[in-house]
Formats: structure tokens, C-alpha cells, sequence
């Protein structure tokens, strides 16, 4: 049997032209490696948003990433004065994963 | 020609037909990314365009009399529209600022209607103002960011990126690069992409009107911040904007079609590059008021009100 | 000409060869959007090309019988589906309802297809058939519903939602948004947008087919549910309403191309907007049915036989 | 550091047509936000599906909502009788959640 | 109250053109029902990616199935010989699901 | 012409342009989805055009001899890419092997762009060359594989797979296929859809090399693994075998376009259907290497030196 590690998974909805910051802050509180998930639409205080209205509403994007949880502490600090002002919806999981050295 | 028959052009019809569409709650909608698609073809169309008739016609000092003109207009037309925001509306400096910004800039999409139906009337304006307009894009976001928030309010790791989107946003890159192509091609190299470029224009730009009239339409039915005098004034503003723009066009004695432009970019709201760059400059301020406002009433307004007058108008009191 | 040269249209060879490269599991593959595009596309043009055919024609009778007939056709040819259906295939109410609402709609690209090779064959039908079509699109749903489940059965949430899918669907709406365009339009103020939708009709058309003969294939190539019985009843179904259809463009007294079209529209099977309004109202009947059949079957019988025949008859018999 | 608070992730595979439903059962249930990610491909009882097969299959989307597990309950408790019929298929995880009040 | 049971969610992050091997895989181990979620970019050891660069870089998937335990372990057993050679990235998690007898 | 002359052409501006644009960090972006479609678009047209090129001309044994030639590149060019990586850059087996592969098959955007500069500088190359790069696309993956492996090494369940990806790639089906239907058409049945592939051709073609700019040059600011030696590879490769193709086109006593074209073809290195194929066979080759190369260095050379290079030679030596 391959052994597993328990690691956190942390995925953040961000809109989308925030999202770099967040791969900024991600990277400065350790989590160089991350994915990026499309969203489709979405409904939240803001009213409902769909990817196709174009200039209509504000995209958001599902940053995910697989890392200990050390960083995640370290990421939720750095975000926490701007969560409300920015609309971060975050959610953290502990997971199992391979090579758990990586993360 | 009535202002009437200016409706009946198929661009205007097609837009018609996005807004009721969307009014019955119909399921028509139009991908994403050929929307994105068409508005980079109608950008790189109207840049080459631009720059090949000024290829032909020469350079005029007018062009630099109009840019300085059309820079000063994106700096200065926020401050009016946040004194009216923040004393008819209400809103806060925040969000007074942000909707300023908006309507300081220019909505491209309104000017390639504009051109087209001014050509079509026979007044088409002068190649430069596409650069003109490329050049209003982005000030008018500085002016709103102080405004909002006096100087220095942006956090630090977020200047470069807002530098870059203010200066290198997509939009602005493309139409002087398609500028700069046109005017070194110049008419006779120019043949070969003519088809796609000129002879495809008029069709692909309706298949965008029915998109932009489903989106607008659908943001109206579905904003919620969008209260009466917020409503109202996206009309108000187009007015007094295009009011100045319409003094600065005599003054400066342009002739019917470019004055018209001019006109047109004054009194229109930047629905794409200013909402990209004040959601990551303010990204507190609500964007169900300032998209509502710009995209949802300014924009159908210039559309079906603001370009039929000023076709009427312009050859009335110019040229 | 004889019927092989049918065949030989680009349009119909593109087909094929998107036929024959799933069939060979290439991994070829024409992006979603681009083939969502190219639907809207053909959609407006064909509705803007009736439109102004009819300007041109004026209204007629006819206009109103044929509508009256193919809302008929749409209502009725379910029952004879549903029929066959249970006694010859052995489907349950249900599966049976749901693939009767498909025959007795129509397939808008068969549509089109034939249209295109009628037009090539000196044959063009009538520019009302276009709303002929966009009225034939949903009732079929109606009586495929009352079929498979009695009145009333459907939950009374859902109802508002399939109304709007029923008579708000996006390409009724296009289809008869862009007809209105097209008859307010007129062929004069048509001019500016033909090269977009006329000249470049045929061409984008090939595209589409290229992607419709890898989709049909691929879809036959993993469909599992297809039993011979319901393989065969997707080339008889065809067979069966495109003779309805026949005597019915014979006793109207349509000439060739008008009841060819009619013919063809009869014959079709719907698998755009049915199969959408069926997943909703009949969730638990199986796609792998009514999707195999209406696709994988009929689809590439009606482009491959059923227009080259009905091409070759109709001079003959109608007109 | 920043508090975190013990809630509910629901995923549920849906088929395009009937999302808006589960988004209107999902609000009826108290669950008003959420989010749909797009998907690409799959296989199922039903046999392979991808999107870009266009009519040739029915798309799936990804309903995806934060919320607390009475809310979950009571959003599995309005599906329960059309799960089957509808092919709905439906992971609930717990999450570490910011700003607990929101869900 | 409807009942829920405890199953596994393994989610594997791998190229697209690698996706169809995966599955394989999976189906060799049991799984055969599995969706595949887009990814629209990413950082990783390889250095930035995303997707609309076309043949510029490697694009990603998400697979994502819900299963059993058992069928977990035998996955991880095939893929591990390549899980490095492959770069796939691998997250488990324990999930609610209804009807538990599909995974 | 004056070489130079050469790069004022649309297409090479639009190319420019996306290079600068992301040079400077510019967030302007070609949607994915419109990328792929326009590949199709120009695989479509210029299959359509090879064969309706040749149904006029007639085949001809040249086109035998010169097919040949092209296998037998493909085939071979990878032994020389091969040495020279493992001598000059140090590379390791896996990664010299899947370099070569690259070097050995071909660019079709390169050939395109080939294509249309020689068409404008009346050096129209034979429409069989169309086919000839279609068989040169995917020989070198064979020669790739073997080298980087020897024989046998690629898993069992992957061969079956990669067979498919080497034969019956999308790019391999529809170039062929639409040679064919071209052959099929002949130029009057092409009548119908010429606007779109024939008309339409070079104006899109700019929008594609819009993005292939764009994406080459953000290729190579971010790419990590790409060192000076490797980078120079970059250069001498087109270098070597674009000699290597013009030694083999003068043999062969080919026309001056058609020369010109060969020599494209072996100086050009794929980047869509082999780095596919080698990812597949061997994921543990590093991308940052093949890509960076062939698409951030080989492909610029190619486009804004080789081409108007060979525009000059040709004429000179070939013809
Ligand atoms: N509880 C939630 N679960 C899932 N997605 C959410 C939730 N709340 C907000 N979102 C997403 O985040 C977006 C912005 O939320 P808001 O800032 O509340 O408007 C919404 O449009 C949703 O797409
Ligand atoms: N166990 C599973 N894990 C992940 N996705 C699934 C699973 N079962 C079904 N799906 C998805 O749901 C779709 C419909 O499933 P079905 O109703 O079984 O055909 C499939 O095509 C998959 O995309
Ligand atoms: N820790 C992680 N969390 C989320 N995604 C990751 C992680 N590591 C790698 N990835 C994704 O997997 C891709 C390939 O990783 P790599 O093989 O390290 O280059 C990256 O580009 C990311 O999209
Ligand atoms: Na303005
Ligand atoms: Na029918
Ligand atoms: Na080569």
C-alpha cells in the first residue's frame, strides 16, 4: 500500500480579477503550487452572476490548493483584513494525499 | 433621414431583439467566448480602419488638438459626475467615485455604433478618433481612484497591477496596435484582410448588439442597487456629458461626423476595461451600481436615444 | 442532376468526412463554443433571409395555411410515433412519449441543409418556411407530454419553466426575431449585413456539418440503449412523416421547393430544443433513446438520403 | 488568528437542464448562495458524456454550496424523492469555514 | 430523514492528454463512473500554466469520482508506479453520500 | 521586394503586435476557444485549396517524388535534431528524443503563413504541398520514440492510443480530408464557400497570428528550463534542416514556391500535434524544454526571419 499524509485542501472563491492577489498572497505565505477552477455561475449578497453576461457581473474563480496546514494558518492570516472587503468565500478540508512531502 | 429610420438599422434591430429577448425571459443567450471573440475582431476592425484612413488622409494638427481634447475630457468629466452622484444620489465617496470613473471613459462598443450608423448617413468621422478614443479609455480611472479615496489609498503590492491595467489593458493595447498596422499598411496592403476586416463589419457587429441586449437587459431585471435617482442619472449624465463634448466639438470646429464622435465618446460609460480595474483598486465599491448604471441604462440610452439625436443634431450645429 | 450529385455539395461532404473521422475514432473535435456559435449564426441568417423574401414576395394565403398545417403536423405526427413506437419497438409510455415529442419537431440544420441544396437545384422554397419551421418547434412537446403521461403530471414548479421553454426557447425567438429583422430591413438596408450572412452562409455551414457528422457518429458509436427495432423505426419514422408531409405540400398545391422543405421539416427529428425540454418535463425517460434515435439515425438518414430523394421527387410530383 | 467555524460543502452533479431546479430547491431549503462549476466530461450509468459533444449528450454542471448541516438536511429531505428519477449525485463534507454567520 | 453513508471522493489533477489513461486506470480498479471538471490554470514544479495558451503549455483536468475505500487503495496501488513520472496530483476525502449502494 | 518588405504584410504585423503586447505584460488575451476554431478554419481552407489546386493541375509525379521526400524527412531530420541536442545542449536521452520529434514534424501555421507571403510575391507553391505536410506531421513522433527509448518501451495500453494520436490525429484527418473534398469539389462546386475559406483566409489568418504572438512571447518570458545553448538550438535547427530541404528541392528541380514551401516544412518544428503524442509517450520529458523551443524560439525565427529569407533565396536558386 502506497502510504497517504493528511494535508488541507483550501479552495477560496475569488472574483476574477482578484484572483492574482490571491496567487500573490498564496505564494507569500508559502502555497507556491495551486489550480485554478472555472465557475459557471454563482448567486451570493451580490445578486446572481453568470459567466456568460460578459461585462454584466463579476466572474469568480475557485482557487484550490493541496498544503499543510501550517500555510493555510499563515494564508488566512495574511487575508483576513480583506476577506469581508473582498468577498472571499473560503473553505477548508483536511485530505489525504500522496507524495506528502509536496505539500 | 428621421431619427426614426436610424432604428431601422440592422445593428440597432439586432439589439432590439437581445432586450426583448431578455425582457420575456427567454433562454437565448450568446457563449462567452464568442462575445469576447467578436468585440477583439470589432477592436482590431476599427483600429485598422482608423489607421488607414489616417494612412490616407495624412496627419492634421487636429489630431493632437482632438487627443489633448479627449484626455482632458476622461480627467475632468468624473468630477462632474461625482458632484452629481454624491449631491442628487447620495452615494458615498466610494462609490460615487467608482461610477465617476465609468463615465469619464468611453464605451467602444457605443462608438463603433455610432460609426457605423454616421457612415451610413454620410458623415463618417475622421479616422483619428479611434486613437482618441483608445487615449480616453483609461484616465478617467485616476481621477475616480482620488477622488474615492484621495491620493495614495491603493495598497502597494497593487499599484503595478493597476498601472498595467490602466496602460496596458487589452483593449487600449489592441486598437493602437491596430492603429499603428493601419497607418503602415496603409490602403493597398490593406486589400487582402478587407473582407474579413471591412466587407464582415456591419454583420459580425450585430451578432455583438444582440449579445450586449441581452446583457444589458438582464443586468437591469436582475440589479438590485439600481434605485430611481441612480436610474435617472444614468440618463442625465450621457446628456451633460454629450452637452460638453457638443460645445467642445464647435469650439474646436470639427466637421458633423467626427464632432458626433466626439460627442458619442463623451457622453458613453466604459462597461469593460474601468469595472476590471475598479474591482481590483476598490474592490468595496458595489458593482451592482456602477455596472447597472453604465451597461444596464447609459448604454441602451446611447444606443437608441443618444445616437438617433445626435445624427439628427450634428449636421445642424457643426461642420 | 441526378441524386448522386447531391452528395457532391461541400456541405454534405463535410458532413461525411466528420462522419468518417469518428467513425475512425480520430480525435478531431470542433470546440463547444464554436459549434454553439455557428448555430446562432445559421439561425439569424436564415431567419433574416425569409424575412426579407417575404418583403420582397409580400404576404400571401399560403403563408397562413401552411402555418396552420405545420403547427398540425407538429401536434399530430406524435401519435403516429407514439403508436409505432409502443407496437413495433416495445417502449414504455414514457420513453415512447418522449421520442414521439422529437418527430414530431424539426431539425433546423436538416433544415437548412436542404434549403442550401434546393437553392443550388434551382428549387429555393418559399421565405415564410423559415417561420413554418420556428412554429413547428415546440408543440410537438405539448402532445409528446399528454402521451407519456396523462394530463397534469407535470410537477407544478416545472410548469412556469417548460412554458418558457416551450414558447420562449432561445432559437424560436432567434429565428422569429431575426424573420421580423428581416422583413423590417427590407433587401435595401439588408445590403451592409449580407456579406455576413449571405455570402459567408454556405461556408460556415460546412463547418457546422463538419462537427454535426462527428457528433451523430460518436453518438452512435457509444449509444447503448439503440436496439435494431429502434435503429429501424429511426429510418421508417422519416420515411413515414416525410410521406405525410408530401401529400399534405401536394394537396396545399405548394411548388417544389416550398413542399420540399415541408417534406423534410415533417421528416426531421428535433435534437436541440426537445431533448432540453424533455429532460426537464421527463426526467427519468433516457437520453440514450430519444438522442440516438433523433441524431444517430435520423439525422444522418434525412441529410444522406432523405435530400437527395425528396430533391430528385419533388420537381416530379409537386409543383 | 482568525476563527473558523465547522460547516457543510454539498456537491451536487446535476444535469444542466434541471439545475436551476435544484438551485430553486436549494433556496426553499435556506440554502439562498452557492455556486455551479462547469463540467467537461463523465461516465455514469447512463453511459460517456462530454460537453463538447453538444446535443449529442446532457452536460452536467456542479452545484456547490457552503452551509450548515440543518440546511443540508433539509435540502436532502426536499430532493429525497427525485434523486433516483433525476440521477442527482450528491457528496456532503465537512468544512472549516471564515466568517461562521454567513452560512 | 434520508439515509447518508460514508464513501471516499479521490480527486487527481493530471494533463489532459494523460486524462483517458486515468480513467482507464480507475476502471481497472472498479470505478467506473467519474466526472472530469476543467482547470483554467495553475503553478506547479513545472512552472505557470493556463489554458487559454493554448499550445503554449500542458492543460489540466480534474477527475473526480466517489467511490468506496477499497477501490481508493486499488487505484492508488496501479497509479503508483507513476504517480511522479505522470506529475498526478492526488487528494482524498471522506464524503456523505445518498444511496450508497452506487459507489 | 525587399525582405523587409516581407514583414510589412498583415499577417506578420498582427504576429508583432502579440509579441510586443506580451512583452510588455499586456492582459490583452486570444480566447481558447477562438484559437482552436481558427485552426480548424485554416486546416479547412488550406486542404480545400491544396486539393481544388490539384484537381485543376492534374496529378502529377512530382507530387509522388516530392511526398516521398517529405516522409523521408520527417523520418530523418529527428536523427540530426538528436545529435546536435545531445552534443551541443548535453540534453539527456528522453529529452533530446522528444525534441527531435518536434524538429522533425512541422508547423502548419508556419506553413500558412508560407504560403500566403509566396502567394502575394507570385510564387504561388503546388496545392499538393498541402498534402505533403499533412504526411510530414507525424513520421518524426516514430523517430522520436525510438531514440529517446529504443524500441518497446512504451507502456501496452498506451500504444494502441498513440498509434491513434499518430494517424489519426485531428490535424492529419482534416487537412487530408478536406484535400479530398477539394479534389472532389473541383473550383466550380467551390464557388459557394469560397467567401469564407478563400476570401476570409488572410484576415483571420492575422487574428490567429494575433494569438500565436502573444503566446509564443509569454512562452518564452516564463519559461524556466530554456538555456542560452538550447535557445541557440533554437536557430540552428531551422537553420540546418531548412538547408537540408532546399538541397533536397533543388534536386528535385521543384518550381521556386513550391521549393520555398519544402524548405518550410523542414525548417519548421510542431507544437500542437507532437507535443500532444510525446506527453502521451513520454510524460516524463520535460515541456518546458520542447515547447519553449519549437514555439518560443524556432517559431518567431521562422515567421520573421526564415520567411523572408526564403522569399528572397528562392527566385535565386530554385525555379
Ligand atoms: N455559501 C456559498 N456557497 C457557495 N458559493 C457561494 C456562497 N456564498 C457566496 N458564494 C459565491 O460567491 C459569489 C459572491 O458572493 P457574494 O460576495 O456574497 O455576492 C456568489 O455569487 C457565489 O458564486
Ligand atoms: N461515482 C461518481 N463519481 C463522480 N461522478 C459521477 C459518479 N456517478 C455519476 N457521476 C456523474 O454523473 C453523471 C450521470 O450519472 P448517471 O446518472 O449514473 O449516468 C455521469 O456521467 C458522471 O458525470
Ligand atoms: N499543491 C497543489 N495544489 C493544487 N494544485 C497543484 C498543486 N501542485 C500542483 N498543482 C497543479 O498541478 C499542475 C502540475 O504540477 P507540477 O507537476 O508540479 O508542475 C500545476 O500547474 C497545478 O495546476
Ligand atoms: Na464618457
Ligand atoms: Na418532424
Ligand atoms: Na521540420
Amino acid at each position: 500500500m502506497i502510504a497517504t499524509y493528511t494535508r488541507k485542501r483550501i479552495d477560496i472563491l475569488v472574483d476574477a480579477p482578484l484572483c492574482e492577489w490571491v496567487v500573490e498572497q498564496a505564494a507569500a505565505a508559502g502555497i507556491l503550487h495551486h489550480s485554478v477552477l472555472p465557475v459557471q455561475s454563482g448567486l451570493g449578497r451580490g445578486g446572481p452572476w453568470r459567466d456568460d453576461d460578459g461585462y454584466a457581473s463579476v466572474a469568480k474563480r475557485m482557487f484550490v490548493a493541496l498544503t499543510n496546514a501550517d500555510r493555510v494558518d499563515a494564508l488566512l492570516d495574511r487575508l483576513a483584513p480583506d476577506i469581508e472587503r473582498c468577498g472571499l468565500v473560503i473553505a477548508i478540508q483536511d485530505v489525504q494525499v500522496v507524495r506528502g512531502e509536496r505539500f | 433621414m428621421p431619427a426614426f429610420e436610424t432604428l431601422l438599422s440592422p445593428v440597432i434591430l439586432f439589439f432590439i431583439l437581445g432586450v426583448l429577448a431578455a425582457a420575456a425571459r427567454s433562454d437565448l443567450s450568446v457563449p462567452e467566448p464568442l462575445a469576447k471573440s467578436l468585440s477583439l475582431y470589432l477592436m482590431a476592425a476599427i483600429g485598422l480602419k482608423g489607421g488607414i484612413q489616417v494612412a490616407q488622409a495624412g496627419f492634421s494638427p487636429q489630431l493632437l488638438q482632438v487627443s489633448a481634447v479627449g484626455i482632458a475630457l476622461s480627467f475632468g468629466l468624473p468630477l462632474i459626475a461625482f458632484a452629481l452622484l454624491r449631491a442628487l444620489a447620495g452615494l458615498d465617496r466610494l462609490n460615487a467615485g467608482a461610477v465617476a470613473a465609468h463615465y469619464g471613459s468611453v464605451s467602444i462598443v457605443t462608438f463603433v455604433t455610432t460609426a457605423d450608423v454616421l457612415t451610413r448617413n454620410g458623415m463618417a468621422p475622421a479616422g483619428y478618433m479611434v486613437a482618441v478614443m483608445a487615449l480616453m479609455e483609461t484616465p478617467a480611472i485616476v481621477t475616480g481612484l482620488l477622488l474615492a479615496r484621495g491620493s495614495g489609498l491603493v495598497a502597494p503590492g497593487q499599484r503595478s497591477k493597476l498601472v498595467r491595467e490602466v496602460f496596458l489593458n487589452g483593449s487600449v493595447v489592441l486598437l493602437l496596435g491596430a492603429f499603428t498596422i493601419g497607418l503602415v499598411l496603409g490602403p493597398d496592403r490593406y486589400q487582402p484582410i478587407a473582407p474579413v476586416f471591412t466587407a464582415g463589419f456591419t454583420g459580425l457587429l450585430c451578432l455583438f448588439l444582440l449579445d450586449m441586449g441581452l446583457v444589458a437587459m438582464r443586468r437591469l431585471r436582475e440589479s438590485r442597487a439600481l434605485t430611481w435617482r441612480l436610474a435617472a442619472l444614468g440618463i442625465v449624465l450621457p446628456l451633460v456629458n454629450g452637452a460638453i463634448g457638443l460645445s467642445l466639438a464647435m469650439l474646436l470646429g470639427l466637421d458633423a461626423g467626427t464632432g458626433a464622435a466626439l460627442v458619442m465618446l463623451a457622453a458613453s460609460a466604459s462597461y469593460i476595461a474601468v469595472p476590471a480595474a475598479v474591482r481590483l483598486a476598490m474592490p468595496d465599491a458595489d458593482p451592482g451600481i456602477y455596472l447597472s448604471m453604465s451597461l444596464a441604462v447609459s448604454f441602451p440610452f446611447n444606443i437608441l436615444i443618444g445616437i438617433p439625436l445626435i445624427t439628427q443634431l450634428a449636421p445642424l450645429v457643426l461642420g
